[in-house]
């Protein structure tokens, strides 16, 4: 049994985004995804800040403290990057402008229901920031998750318990354990990794797997 | 690689079907996409529904499409502009379907296309003529009528400079309509004086992102 | 009797400008008013195609064809004055951020409707610009209208019998008689012509005038 | 002659009533008004809406007003945000109410504001607890809820450069929620890094136009 590391879940992610494609990674585990973007692809990252063309973390003695992504971490801009305000960068999520929303996630249901933004702990206020707008705007949306809580509860449920980002919205789903498309006929395991069959995986997911006819291996390089 | 360059004004407008709506750009002359509205009339392409603020100068562009009967309904705040005698022609004959949309709303009803809203609440033409027919509802003691998004299949505009990943700028007053037309269809073509390098546009200068733009061309 | 000429009725409607105003000019004769503004004023001129900061005309060789105002003139930019898109030059008309519309009319009602878009001659197609934006979004709305038709018909009258641009929107009327308010309690005559008392100017009126305490004879030099 | 330069920052803050909705711009900290908050909170003015995307960082600015305990309540999308103690103090006190807005939504909701819209219809929270309790409508067979204007009885904004007209330009990412707010209040107030003369922007680059700047200050 293999299961990805957080690194190796982001370049899975990253392998299936599309040249030329309008990105917007969210907070924590999908702004990783950028370090792993296939040679020769050409990807514009879009910051619900004002950025579009968000290039890597800068190097030292290059940060400008103007420049900061959605998770305020200090950014830089490729060339062809522009600046725009929050308005518009909204108009462009809203809007279905953005090719893809790869977003982090507490539960995902089996019709898609993506739960993201509160797990109702009273130790936190509670805070959304785009999400919902990212769930209900970009064309597709899809979720990097650790299969299951460190509880081992899976986070791939029936229906989701936590209060819902948007519901019906995601497409696809990327674990450490599988890749696993949200269909309207239930969720299709399109990857898995070594040691695992579909019994395996099913005892760790709340509703029913379909395994695809050409489903393969989840394999990724050490990153 | 990114590159929405095309060579040709007609590959900036190919694929175009019967009945589309196209969002023409422009304020009377100034900002019009000319050629690309001309290579959608050669394109032979027809029954279109054009959004534009008026219609159409002279006999090229907007007007020239009306002239060869491929509009069959206008929808903009003011017909009648300099020069407006093909569609004045075409209006008389009933031949062409016109509805008038104050300004501000017709931009406004772009921009919700291009946003994804469903629709808004406005003053304009509340009481009015215009407003007859749409739901009316009163909001902190005063009348708003509630308007509907607009969305193109096509929008054809007009720049003056681009780079390759269709970020643009325009010049002076010919930026008009432009923005919020490039924002609001589902495929948006645009005619430049000129392309530049990546990276030649000031970041902070560009006015319309090229996540807006589909293909450009230089005329 | 002493009617103004076209350009003193814009002179006239000028003096009022303050400075530091935000203005929008209609079409027509409202554009004349620009000439008019008193020395020592700054005032800001906006067009609804995207600019704020409209100066005269252009000099003999000063053209620029990408630069008109909504009547689609030649017109030129002031040092200060920018450029915006439509869907801001709306933001600015709708959202009260004009200090001032003065537009034409073809009628003004007693209670300040304003009908200044179509005569529904079938002659013309309908046509109504940005007039109705103006007329419900600025600050203030006054209009410059000729006090009676070519064929004498007041211009004035209890209730507009062409279409309205917008209800109860006009606070003050400039014409080539008088200078009338429209306030909560009918229309008041703050300026009339030399050779017009109340009962001369009502009888080219529709509604019942009242005549204000400090009422003054409306001059104006030779413009 | 149009100046809109005061020489202070307690000028540029006067006259705000207690109880005033006050639009805060910034992004976390980046294009935060550090000082014209700072300011407010030395006028003494209390009972505040603070309408912002965070809810303050550290001890100064947003955060500093809510430490004084001068905000009764907080309309924002994320309240932590980096170092949000002094929020967090008096949220866990029971001492602020605080108010979440999905972050296009309530971007989107000033807009509306500064545009003289009356409302308009997203689906963004649509069938989720924030969508609890607002008029929801089925618009082409999706759920849309009707969302209302936001307008600020003051905006602190913060900007790069400005002329003594008050437009106004950004640097990079520090843009963000400053040209919206600034146009959704009845008074804007700005910091400047520069104010420079009449002219000396580029009309094409300006951002923010004057007309929705009342007072400008540099810092």
């Amino acid at each position: 049994m293999k299961p990805l590391s957080r690194r190796q879940m982001a370049w899975r992610a990253a392998q299936d985004i599309e040249n030329g494609a309008y990105v917007n990674l969210g907070i924590g585990l999908p702004t990783l995804c950028s370090d792993f973007i296939p040679e020769g692809r050409e990807i514009v990252f879009h910051s619900e800040n004002g950025i579009l063309g968000m290039g890597p973390a800068p190097k030292p003695g290059e940060e400008d403290k103007d420049l900061i992504n959605a998770g305020k971490q200090l950014t830089t801009l490729v060339p062809g990057g522009v600046f725009f305000h929050h308005n518009d960068a909204f108009v462009m999520i809203r809007g279905g402008h953005l090719d893809l929303a790869l977003l982090g996630a507490f539960e995902v249901s089996e019709s898609g229901d993506l739960a993201n933004w509160t797990t109702e702990d009273p130790n936190f206020s509670p805070g959304v920031g785009g999400a919902m707008d990212l769930a209900v705007g970009a064309r597709e949306v899809r979720v990097i998750v650790e299969h299951v809580t460190k509880e081992g509860r899976p986070r791939i449920r029936k229906a989701c318990a936590y209060p819902l980002t948007a519901p019906h919205c995601v497409k696809r789903i990327y674990t450490n354990l599988a890749v696993l498309d949200v269909t309207g006929d239930g969720i299709v395991v399109r990857e898995m990794v070594e040691g695992f069959d579909l019994d395996g995986l099913q005892a760790l997911t709340e509703p029913r797997l379909r395994l695809a006819n050409d489903w393969k291996r989840l394999e990724a390089p050490e990153v | 690689m990114i590159d929405k360059r095309v060579r040709t004004l007609a590959e900036a407008v190919a694929g175009v079907k019967h009945g589309a709506t196209v969002l023409c750009s422009g304020f009377g002359a100034v900002g019009e996409p000319v050629e690309l509205l001309n290579a959608l009339r050669w394109s032979g392409v027809k029954d279109l529904v054009c959004v534009a603020n008026n219609a159409g100068t002279g006999d090229e562009g907007l007007a020239g499409l009306i002239k060869d009967g491929r509009v069959r309904k206008i929808v903009c705040s003011f017909p009648r502009t300099t020069d407006p005698h093909c569609f004045e022609a075409a209006y008389k004959a009933g031949k062409i379907e016109l509805e008038i949309v104050p300004q501000g709303t017709l931009s406004e009803r772009m921009r919700a296309g291009a946003a994804g809203l469903g629709g808004f609440y406005v003053k304009t033409a509340a009481g009015t003529k215009l407003g007859e027919g749409k739901e009316t509802r009163e909001i902190d003691g005063e009348l708003y009528v509630l308007e509907k998004p607009i969305r193109g299949d096509i929008a054809l505009c007009r720049a003056d400079r681009a780079d390759r990943w269709g970020n643009l700028t325009y010049r002076k007053s010919a930026r008009n309509f432009n923005p919020v037309m490039a924002m609001a269809a589902a495929l948006t073509a645009v005619q430049v004086r000129e392309i530049v390098p990546l990276g030649a546009l000031d970041p902070e200068c560009v006015v319309t992102p090229g996540i807006f733009v589909d293909r450009i061309v230089v005329v």
